[in-house]
């Protein structure tokens, strides 16, 4: 039964139902015989260790730094994921890297304060930083879960293939001069003779 | 005499003891046995990793309950809050001290009863225990020095009270079946007809009742999780909280055993040996209990209070009433 | 005179490719003498330096900057401001095509078409010879004479494309008896 | 004074005022770009667009060009002046690049804020965007031409607020591009404002690119100390580093703006080669055992020849807190009287300055704008006070008048009077000045008394070469209605800020207005001026040390090499003491001659407070807690795995706390309130000017006007003097500033040169320098003749410099 809300501002809600005996006795009946059915039934419970399931994609665990579909890093280390973080688990230093490319030249995630929410990932304008299915890695060394920038790379674009932040940034890099960048025209002559 | 008198304390340890292991090792069990089928019941598996089937679970929580920290809150009753565990967990023991877990047993001439203590008010005994367990739920959350606790304990005082009530009235007609309070009495007047099928009402109100005297679902409002933490526990770690767990177990072999002995004929039983009849009555209403566990949500407070003052206490009564005529007739 | 003073401001530029005229530059440096504010002759100056280069060259940008007492980012400002100062090399004619409301009416897109086909250039582009450069302008006030375009800042209108094969021959035989200079 | 609605409020504003302005008093932001307090309004971006509901103008206007009116009814929030402000930030953001995770204004880019609270999230412009080709500017500024919305802050803050003229708004139409005519460094030594003014990124910070993010950086409110006029600071940390120093807005001192070298002169804070490890006899040891070694070695040679044995050397770029406590240790324990800079030439002369300023004729840098005629005396603002220089060109954009008399060619980003006068003519310069100011008529005003003493001003004034132009300046000051006087304090003798303070008390009795202004030469001389350093000069110091009275000596924070110009008698005379205990930041000639060094804290990680040239007190607030940068304990890769409990490189501690312990044993900060009002004989609050002597009435007596020059050597000079670059002790560690320091050279008048056989471009090897100088001639013919004029720059051999301009002079 759908209602709107709005609709309800003002009214008192309606009376309780009454319930007769037979009803009751009947649900009662009911709900000891779906708990009885229940005993015979295989139990649904998965054996943790023994079987492993397939997680969905989109699901949140260990996180991952990309990599561009040309292989160079994605991260830009915009300082984005840090700040929205709300456990402050992520912390970088960003560089001028090779040919005018900002980039990080450290990147720490804490895994031990981290919640996997999301939000980094959320955050992120390069697509660079992305949650994984990947849960199991827990540490009995609190320090192994501190993950480096080495550890968080991977080879691969996640689970964005076709992002290049760098072809639609505006900025000069290496290769990638003004005006060569995707929706954008040949840098302006201010010279010209044209009006 | 003195011979005599030696000979009589030894059966009695040894009776005592057997009990007492007895108790321990089937509420340790219960609480497997519950959690196992508990789980079924709702499609789980449940514990499964101590040992084959987790037989060894309860070994693992007991050893887990004696090594944790023994925990007394600041501004705490001290003595009081020592004390409540205890009191549960004795009470609850001490009830069994007059279920007659056999017919007398004769060894070398001697007849040897089955019971600890065949006292003739053996019923009122169970009466003054089980008022007096209430104690410990209600101390125990007083003197935790926390408002869920206190809460807990107030909630479990006044639920007792209103189902002693009913609990009392629905053994009356018992009584007056077997003519006597002594349980041994009692089974003996279940030798053809156990009790269940005369006093079918009694028997409904008694369980309900017993169901409510132990806190369990659909009666737990002293612990009520979701509202008080855990009620009049809250405060409570390692083994003293481990006390209460034992208590509320053996509390419900106890009632598996009473429900046996008033309703089910005690001991008696085709083919199989006494003891056994009367232990496998016990596991029999336990799972019951453990299956309206598995079924039915709690109710809420005014329901509760309802339902025994409204409903159980009247019913026990015209039963009372509906008996005597009955008596007198026939 | 409120011109700032100091080392800041001079400059000193080296020798042009293209040497102006003694006569010229002197007669650039009466007329800036003359006025109040050096700045008042900034298009006058470049103007005449354009028309010495055929366009103005940073060089000449530099040479009319000293002139004037102005820095060289000063004079480009207004170089790069004005459509008639040309900043990049043009061809000897530049053919300015007013692509004003009535000259358009009267035919614009014809001409500008023609011109074209027969320069085979598009604007802003110079013909392989260096002889013209292709503009669109706007409004030269010329809407009587619509359609109308400026060579060499010279206006030629009612053009048909008949008239415009003439003009362009009558420039290409020009160029043709006078080589080298434009001006 | 027109009283007007703003969303439902009222407020009064004065005659004149903008809306925009007036919703500001009310706390209002109203979108803006090209709008700027200081730059003023040029409706160019079409953002501050508000809803006119009643009174005399009725729709959507630009809020910052409209004048408030009496009964004006506005509404920031009317939904058709928010309608059009959100079609202009879409139009805005038409051909904006893509690149806020990499642009370094993201994060406090008032583009972004405005794009969000616009509404404005989602390009529906599908064309090709327009580009541009960015110029390398320098090290300072980063150029991203992309990001502009020709708001033309820029453009008009470069050339029109600032006087400089090579960066400007080229082309038109869709093709604006604001740079320069051909890539390269920019001219102007306020160049680094650009990236506070521009709302978007187009600007932005180089030396601090990429580092961090506004977010992220830990600020506070500081004081620059790179010169005496101690704009305000908003200091940006990240890290344990100072990365970036920002201008706050302070309405007495600076402004909105602050030069370069006030800047990007942080570097020295966490250079490399920064001290900070204590060191006895050169080697490091714990903090504990050098401050125990210092006291116990104190109070031994104390023992042995008195209190008098011990010598103390403050300097003029401490805290107060430190300056006061060396005073108190003097009070305390007799040790000789703190010395706090061992230039006793500009000693003098500072004294003489600040012995002249008064409760009435003090006035603070932004009054100079409001100035309309302002002399200026052996001050070369661009060089010793840039700030000053920015003051002096809003003066002259609203028609002031701006004099120079000085031996250097001084230059100034404005139209100018320049009249070079030698150095040892200044005094008589101003004597000139007295008496065309007075001559004509107005010497009946004065007093029998005061007559006598013109007269004999007027005997002994000798005549020099600019005297008539002098005098007619002089009487021209009498009809000025805003008359400000600048004097410098280390190239005139001290007689010339008595003389100008009695030109001022002269001028004052026919104007509105006048004050003066000494750019001092430290960030906190006024302090050490009133602390008590006035006659404790260095000369009779050194002297004590050299005939062994003094055996001990602690230097805070000074470097005496870069101030005392004999270097070797000066290491001789170090060489001679038992005991040499030196407190610094930075590592100096005098640090590695300790025999006890103790690293003291920067103003980032101790504060501290400053008195600025007019004696204004203003507080610095911590920023870091100290230590090594995670960057450099990293080296460059991520931080240490490592849990320790100290911060690595963070021994350091404040300056005044050593000195405390030394003082009282105890070493808890002290209150330096309580000690100021004992110097300064009455309290004084923050931000506050001390309060300073009334008036008097008195003819100053002037010991010497205008003798000709002590010990004429053919009429040649050597002036030393700041340069904006390169000069001053802290910022001379900024490797970007290094930079931008011109090659060390010596300015002549081309007559000068001729007699010296020199010619422009001429590269002079210093004899026996060591490190070998070299000196690049540049002919200047502003310079007075007869002086040769170079740069005051740390770390050149001085001693070789001067030795070799001594035989020069003497030939």
């Amino acid at each position: 039964m759908t209602q709107d809300p709005s609709q309800l501002k003002g009214k008192s809600l309606p009376p309780p139902r009454e319930t007769s005996g037979a009803e009751a006795l009947k649900a009662l009946v009911t709900g000891f015989a779906t708990t009885l059915k229940h005993l015979g039934r295989r139990p649904i419970t998965e054996q943790y260790p023994e079987e492993k399931r397939e997680l969905p994609a989109r699901s949140r665990a260990r996180i991952i730094l990309t990599r561009d579909p040309d292989g160079a890093e994605r991260c830009v280390a915009c300082y984005l994921c840090s700040a929205v973080c709300p456990v402050s688990c992520i912390s970088m230093q960003s560089i001028e890297g090779q040919g005018g490319r900002r980039m990080a030249a450290w990147f720490r995630i804490n895994f031990g304060r981290c919640i996997y929410c999301g939000l980094c990932e959320e955050a992120c304008p390069t697509s660079a930083i992305q949650l994984t299915p990947d849960y199991e890695h827990c540490q009995r060394a609190i320090l192994k879960s501190v993950y480096e920038k080495e550890d968080l790379l991977v080879d691969h674009c996640g689970k964005d293939p076709d992002y290049n932040f760098y072809r639609h940034a505006g900025v000069a890099t290496e290769g990638l001069d003004k005006g060569r960048h995707e929706k954008e025209a040949p840098p302006v002559n201010v010279r010209s003779n044209m009006p | 005499m003195v011979l005599d008198w030696l000979l009589g304390m030894i059966v009695l340890l040894v009776k005592l003891g057997l009990i007492l292991g007895a108790l321990l090792f089937g509420a340790a069990y219960l609480v497997w046995a519950e959690r196992k089928f508990l789980a079924r019941l709702q499609i789980r598996l449940g514990p499964n990793r101590a040992g084959k089937f987790g037989l060894l679970q309860p070994i693992a929580d007991a050893m887990k309950m004696l090594t944790k920290e023994d925990l007394v809150p600041d501004g705490a009753d001290t003595f009081v809050f020592k004390l409540a565990p205890v009191v549960v967990a004795v009470t609850a023991m001490l009830m069994f001290a007059v279920v007659p877990v056999a017919p007398d047993l004769v060894l070398f001439g001697r007849s040897i009863p089955m019971v600890i203590a065949d006292l003739n008010v053996g019923l009122l005994f169970i009466f003054a225990l089980s008022s007096l367990g209430v104690y410990g739920v209600a101390l125990g959350g007083w003197a935790s020095n926390s408002k869920f606790a206190l809460l807990g304990g107030i909630r479990g005082a006044a639920q007792m009270i209103s189902y002693e009530l009913a609990l009392g009235l629905s053994l009356v007609p018992v009584v007056m079946l077997a003519g006597s309070m002594s349980l041994t009495e009692i089974v003996a007047a279940q030798e053809r007809v156990p009790f269940i099928i005369l006093q079918p009402i009694s028997f409904a109100i008694f369980v309900i009742s017993a169901m409510a005297e132990s806190k369990r679902i659909p009666f737990d409002l002293p612990e009520a999780e979701n509202e008080l933490g855990a009620g009049f526990h809250t405060e409570y770690s390692g083994m003293r909280f481990g006390l209460f767990f034992i208590g509320e177990y053996v509390h419900i072999q106890v009632l598996g055993a009473l429900t046996a002995v008033f309703f089910l004929g005690g001991w008696r039983g085709p083919l199989l040996p006494p003891v056994i009849w009367l232990v496998l009555k016990i596991i029999f209403v336990a799972l019951i209990m453990i299956w309206i566990r598995g079924t039915l949500p709690r109710l809420r407070y005014d329901q509760l209070m309802a339902l025994g003052w409204k409903v159980l206490i009247p019913a026990a009564l015209v039963n009372i009433v509906l008996t005597g005529v009955l008596i007198l007739l026939v | 005179m409120l011109r700032p003073r100091g080392a800041f401001f001079e400059r000193t530029i080296e020798p042009l490719e293209l040497h102006v005229s003694e006569a010229l530059i002197e007669k650039l440096k009466n007329e800036i003498a003359a006025v109040e504010h050096p700045r008042e002759l900034a298009v006058d100056v470049m103007m005449a330096l354009q028309d010495h280069h055929g366009y103005l060259s940073d060089a000449a940008r530099d040479q009319a900057a000293e002139l004037l007492g102005m820095s060289a980012l000063e004079v480009d400002e207004l170089a790069t401001f004005y459509t008639f100062i040309f900043r990049e090399p043009v061809g000897r004619y530049v053919i300015h095509v007013c692509d004003s409301l009535i000259c358009w009416m009267a035919g614009e897109e014809n001409i500008v078409d023609h011109l074209r086909q027969q320069l085979q250039i598009d604007f802003g582009q110079t013909t392989a010879d260096g002889l013209f450069t292709l503009l669109p302008v706007c409004c030269i006030g010329y809407c009587d004479r619509a359609p109308a375009i400026l060579v060499n800042r010279r206006v030629h209108g009612p053009l048909t494309n008949s008239r415009l094969d003439e003009l362009l021959q009558k420039y290409r035989a020009e160029a043709a008896e006078k080589p080298g200079s434009n001006v | 004074m027109p009283t007007l609605t703003i969303d439902n409020r009222p407020v009064t504003v004065p005659d004149g005022t903008k809306v925009i302005t007036a919703a500001e008093q009310l706390g209002i932001m109203i979108p803006r770009f090209c709008y700027h307090p200081a730059l003023g309004s040029v409706g160019a971006c079409r953002v501050c667009a508000v809803g006119f509901k009643e009174g005399p103008i009725k729709g959507v206007e630009m809020s910052c060009m409209v004048d408030a009116q009496e009964g004006m009814v506005v509404a920031t929030d009317d939904p058709d002046a928010v309608d059009l402000r959100k079609h202009v930030i879409e139009l805005l953001m038409l051909h904006h690049p893509h690149d806020c995770p990499v642009c370094d204004e993201g994060g406090h880019c008032l583009l972004q804020d405005m794009t969000i609270s616009g509404g404005h999230g989602r390009r529906r412009y599908a064309g090709a965007k327009r580009t541009h080709l960015d110029q390398d500017l320098g090290p300072l500024v980063q150029h991203e031409m992309n990001r502009c919305i020709q708001c033309y802050r820029c453009s008009r803050f470069y050339q029109q607020f600032c006087g400089y003229r090579d960066l400007g708004v080229t082309g038109i139409g869709t093709r604006v591009y604001f740079g320069r005519s051909e890539p390269g460094t920019l001219e102007s030594p306020f160049s680094g404002n650009l990236t506070d003014i521009c709302p978007t990124g187009v600007y932005t910070d180089k030396p601090s690119r990429f580092y961090g993010r506004r977010w992220d950086y830990e600020r506070a409110p500081s004081v620059c100390i790179h010169c005496s006029l101690g704009c305000s600071l908003t200091v940006s940390a990240r890290y344990r580093k100072a990365v970036r120093h920002e201008a706050r807005f302070n309405a007495q001192v600076n402004g909105h703006f602050i030069c370069d070298r006030g800047r990007y002169a942080y570097a020295y804070a966490s250079q490399p080669e920064r001290p900070r490890d204590a060191l006895i006899a050169g080697r490091p040891a714990t903090l504990a055992q050098a401050a125990t070694q210092m006291s116990e070695r104190l109070a031994a040679i104390e023992k042995g020849t008195g209190p008098d044995g011990i010598a103390l050397m403050g300097s003029a770029r401490s805290s107060l807190e430190t300056q006061a406590l060396l005073a108190r240790l003097h009070s305390e324990k007799g040790w000789r009287t703190p010395c706090f800079s061992a230039d006793d030439a500009a000693t003098r002369v500072v004294s003489s300055a600040l012995n002249t300023l008064n409760a009435t004729n003090t006035i603070a840098l932004t009054e100079i704008e409001g100035a309309d005629t302002v002399l200026l005396v052996g001050a070369d603002p661009i060089g010793e006070a840039p700030m000053l220089a920015l003051a002096l060109r809003q003066a002259q954009r609203d028609g002031s008048r701006i004099i120079t008399v000085d031996p250097r060619p001084v230059t100034l980003p404005c139209a100018h009077d320049h009249i070079a006068v030698s150095g040892d003519d200044l005094a008589t310069a101003v004597a000139h000045l007295i008496i065309g100011a007075l001559e004509p008529s107005r010497e009946i005003a004065l007093d029998a008394d005061q007559q006598d003493r013109f007269k004999t001003l007027k005997q002994e004034t000798r005549d020099i070469p600019a005297a008539a132009e002098l005098r007619a300046i002089g009487h021209a000051l009498t009809t000025a209605w805003r008359p400000a006087f600048v004097c410098g304090t280390t190239v005139p003798d001290p007689d010339v800020p008595p003389l100008m303070g009695l030109l001022q008390a002269l001028v004052q009795t026919s104007c509105m207005w006048s004050g003066l202004f000494f750019p001092l030469p430290g960030a906190n001389t006024f302090g050490a001026h009133c602390l008590g350093g006035s006659d404790a000069l260095f000369e009779p110091l050194l002297a004590a040390v050299e005939a062994g009275q003094v055996k001990a000596l602690v230097v805070v924070e000074n470097d005496l090499f870069s101030e005392y110009p004999d270097q070797q008698r000066l290491a001789a005379a170090l060489e001679s003491l038992e005991l040499l205990v030196v407190m610094d930041c930075v590592p100096s000639a005098i640090t590695a001659r300790a025999d006890i060094f103790l690293p003291t804290q920067t103003i980032y990680e101790a504060g501290g407070h400053y008195l600025n040239n007019e004696g204004r007190l203003q507080v610095a607030t911590p920023v870091i807690a100290g230590g090594l940068s995670i960057m450099d304990t990293g080296g460059g890769n991520h931080p240490p795995r490592e849990f320790r409990e100290d911060i690595p490189g963070g021994t350091p501690r404040p300056a005044w706390q050593y000195v405390a312990g030394l003082a009282t044993g105890e070493t808890d900060p002290p209150d330096v309130k309580p000690l100021l009002d004992e110097a300064l004989t009455a309290g004084v609050a923050d931000g506050e000017r001390v309060s300073l002597p009334s008036a008097s009435r008195e003819w100053p007596s002037i010991e010497r006007i205008g003798a000709g020059p002590e010990g004429d050597a053919g009429g040649l000079t050597l002036i030393e003097s700041a340069a904006t670059f390169g000069s001053e002790p802290l910022a001379a560690f900024s490797t970007v500033l290094a930079e931008l320091t011109p090659l060390f050279g010596v300015t002549v008048h081309s007559e000068t040169a001729q007699r010296l056989g020199w010619r422009a471009g001429d590269r002079i090897v210093i004899p026996d320098s060591a490190p070998a100088l070299e000196v690049v001639v540049t002919l200047d013919d502003r310079a007075a003749p007869g002086v040769l004029l170079v740069p005051r720059r740390i770390g050149i051999d001085r001693t070789a410099l001067r030795r070799y301009m001594a035989h020069l002079l003497a030939e």
